[in-house]
């Protein structure tokens, strides 16, 4: 499907905000992603939607290799080719009415969208950011703006609790979670947090739709396709 | 005038010679958001052994400047639950001759599957792989040896009840010489090429980018050795010969069919845009236009 | 840090791994305009034969998405032509290693040109052509056989007084049983991988583009299947591999590098782009800058 | 070498006229070609340069394949990668004070900056253009705002001589001749002309400035490279 690029600028040195125009009726939870097609590379890349509405989402894409690289360089006016509505995305009325969203690093963004949506229910929601050091932290303003209590933590201790985001996870009062970010992290969340939870798993995907089998995972309840039939898995169904 | 897109392999009619491509269509479902399947040829479903796979550890996907890696590793359900949930499934959203495709690491597999899978009604064409690169034993180990593919070959013929393609592996010196011991030994037909075997490397990691460190090349980049060796191998043999490899547009459609196929197979195409078999069959007459070709079927090997 | 590119072949040093590879770069002469060759790691020139040699009728070239097809059939001015003319006018402008890229018809022939070219005081490396795709009877056939290629290279070695680096094909089922017959047999180094067979239709015309009908296929769109046999062939022998296939970027010589090759050669991408090597060596340090190499010749095959 | 595209329309249905800005120094003789990079195609398009100045030139190229077309798609303002001044080209000296230029169809582009230099070098060039049909001439003003006749055949007779150009030659006087076109209507030019002659010939290239050995043709003194000791032969070299 086409989207016109209406803005695409860093957030931080490594990371950038990036929104598109046009029919995103395709997304029908947070947690999803779109499989974006870039000039001069084969395969689509798979990004997380950080946050829609009606006829436009935001995509917010750290700089890790060439096609993110070459996503910076795309300027607005531009039209691109998406896949929208892919995967299964968090189900927000799986989450207790005070769940913990649990972002780490560029694992944060589809936070935002999530976070939204809980409010939007009438649930009270936390974000826990997890990053390095305070210079690469960024979305907190998109949580506060929806008036949910934004929790941080930093290795090195340069912004909020020093330690990792489980270090943070103790003072917090939650009923659940929802979390996202490198799966040394969501091991960690898992184990600490003995409620109900929902974890967004990343893998090297192919098609990005279920056709490929590239992103096969296995699970208490047989083999999963990241891609179809996650990225989001429940607790229940991990083997950890 | 209007064009006339139908072929006919071994007695199967098909309304147009496009078929997604074994191991990139998944079992159809996929792309039923997407269009009506029911505009395909037919359909080559995922490789079928006869116990479930889980397959190959991940990362299972590298991407290639003009094409991609795959180490999927045969994935799937088994023939069992193949013929139980995946074909009923299927036979609701798609009403045209399907292809079954086998894989096996033993004679005995390949035999079993085919004689469970020849009674399945929608079931035309037996798609025999014997180049899958991606598995220890087995796979193409049965497609780089004349008299393994042969003894395969033979054995199927047995006890299959419907037209049986050979799927063979490009990794070879001479792809001739297994495409005429599969003819000898009885094969109705050959499918050609299945992926390359290839490989990337992640520089940071310093690592290959899969996990089973080389993998199967698809795309573009394959389209002139897939089309050299259809041409080569429809020049040697008498039998039909589906032609596979990088085929991304109606003009490869047909280039592929002047090398001698009579119908294509479409892959990784479907991964990057789910619609490319359907935009490829809306193009088709226009280019068939454009060349002044009304039949498809009226294409001579050049 | 300054950063290194120095790599060494069989005790031949070279300033950096980048080497044009034959065919692909004539004897230097038409790179003059565009930059000074001296930067290039080594040259490798034009593949020479006994006899001089006119090559295949035209078309010789073809397009392909991802790369090209040639069917030149070995062109050269033979032997005597070449050290008498191409390689005095070399020497005035080339200060570097050159290796001699040597092709034949048969054992004795490819043992004449050693003869002769060994003796060239600029020439530090013999690069035995065994795979050549474009002509019938030897060539590609020396290079797909490990009894044919052992017994080229013990003849070969009989007579040089230089390193033997023999070029292998990728048209084969075991690359690895060719190389190790070529070590087996003495020789010093490996080169690949040479083409891979590949064709193209010209569908207006209908008929095949190439002349001779079918062309070794080089570009992009080779490279995974060049890193695979690289990798293969590295961790199966024990002498150093110049590696090649579709490199037109400093990250693909730091890929190659890491699938095990000592130095590598750029072919097509000189074809369209003249200046490609020398962008390649430019770009060299600053890639090895972004993943933390300072030593091309510390790289680990991976 | 970066060139501005300045301009780029049809002049008949089939047939582009593309004009360049950039470095021209290079370009040293008519009849040359360039080769230029289209997005998308691996090889470049070799084209030959029907004029130029100091810092523009000027392509008139005939839509016959997938490169072509998408020249036609080219819009003013993009930059293109080109290689300047291949081939030998026309030597204007070899030719007599009278010589007669013939171009037929797209071998006509050519021969405007090759009377353009003739007249500079005050001789007195007649232009002999060959089409099929009237509808498709093109770049007659060209030849005579250089006050150069311009003698026009077609084969359908709608416009000029009826027939082959060797049918205009006839009645024209001249002391020698250039001709690019299609090899059989160099070969009639040839024979009906025994005067010093210069011929442009065409082949399917790969480098274009003489590396890869794709464009070989035998000649009377051994073999040359069509795209750089070509596109341009004398008539004793050439073997008919």
């Amino acid at each position: 499907m086409e989207f016109r690029l209406l803005e695409n600028t860093p957030l931080t040195s490594a990371v950038w905000r990036m929104r598109l125009g046009g029919d995103t009726a395709g997304i029908t939870r947070p947690g999803q992603f779109v499989q974006l097609k870039l000039p001069g590379f084969y395969l689509r890349r798979p990004i997380s939607v950080c946050d829609w509405d009606g006829d436009s989402l935001t995509l917010v894409y750290k700089v890790v290799g060439q096609g993110t690289e070459a996503m910076t360089g795309l300027r607005p006016g531009e039209t691109l080719d998406l896949l929208t509505g892919l995967g299964n995305g968090f189900d927000v009325n799986a989450c207790g009415q005070r769940p913990l969203l649990v972002g780490g690093g560029v694992g944060l963004p589809p936070m935002i969208g999530l976070c939204r949506s809980l409010v939007e229910n009438g649930k009270k929601p936390t974000v826990l950011a997890g990053f390095n050091t305070a210079a690469e932290v960024f979305l907190r303003d998109a949580v506060e703006q929806l008036g949910a209590p934004f929790v941080l933590a930093t290795m090195d201790g340069s912004a909020g609790v020093k330690g990792l985001v489980t270090d943070a996870m103790g003072d917090l009062d939650f009923d659940s979670v929802c979390a996202c970010g490198p799966e040394p992290m969501l091991r960690a969340v898992y184990h600490a947090a003995e409620v109900p939870g929902q974890f967004s798993f990343e893998e090297r995907m192919g098609c990005g739709f279920g056709a490929c089998m590239g992103c096969s995972c296995k699970t208490k309840y047989g083999s999963k396709r990241i891609c179809k039939d996650g990225p989001v898995l429940a607790r229940e169904e991990i083997i950890w | 005038m209007v064009k006339d897109l139908s072929v006919t392999l071994s007695g199967v009619h098909l309304d147009n010679p496009v078929i997604p491509a074994s191991g990139t269509y998944g079992f159809g479902q996929e792309f039923l958001p997407y269009y009506d399947i029911n505009i395909l040829g037919s359909l080559s479903f995922k490789g079928t052994t006869a116990e479930a796979r889980f397959g190959n550890p991940t990362p299972r996907i590298a991407e290639c400047h003009d094409g991609m890696l795959n180490s999927v590793g045969l994935q799937n359900p088994g023939v069992e639950h193949v013929i139980a949930e995946e074909l009923p499934a299927l036979r609701k959203v798609f009403h045209k001759p399907i292809i079954a495709n086998i894989s096996g690491f033993s004679v005995e597999e390949y035999v079993r599957c085919v004689e469970l899978l020849t009674r399945e009604e929608q079931v035309e064409i037996l798609e025999i792989n014997i180049s899958c690169p991606n598995v220890r034993h087995g796979g193409m180990a049965f497609g780089t040896n004349p008299e393994a593919a042969a003894d395969i070959t033979r054995a199927v013929k047995q006890v299959a009840t419907k037209p049986v393609y050979m799927k063979l592996s490009p990794n070879v010196t001479d792809i001739v010489s297994i495409a005429r011991a599969c003819e000898d030994a009885g094969a109705d037909g050959l499918s050609l090429i299945n992926t390359l075997l290839g490989m990337r490397i992640d520089l940071r990691r310093r690592r290959p980018v899969l996990a089973n460190v080389m993998g199967g090349y698809s795309g573009p980049g394959i389209f002139p050795v897939a089309l050299r060796m259809v041409y080569q191998v429809t020049g040697a043999v008498n039998i039909p010969v589906i032609g596979m490899g990088g085929i991304s547009s109606a003009r490869d459609v047909i280039e592929m069919m002047m090398a001698g196929a009579k119908a294509v197979q479409v892959g990784a195409a479907n991964l990057v845009d789910p619609c490319a078999c359907k935009k490829i069959i809306e193009e088709l007459p226009q280019e068939m236009e454009n060349l002044g070709i009304d039949r498809l079927s009226d294409i001579q090997r050049v």
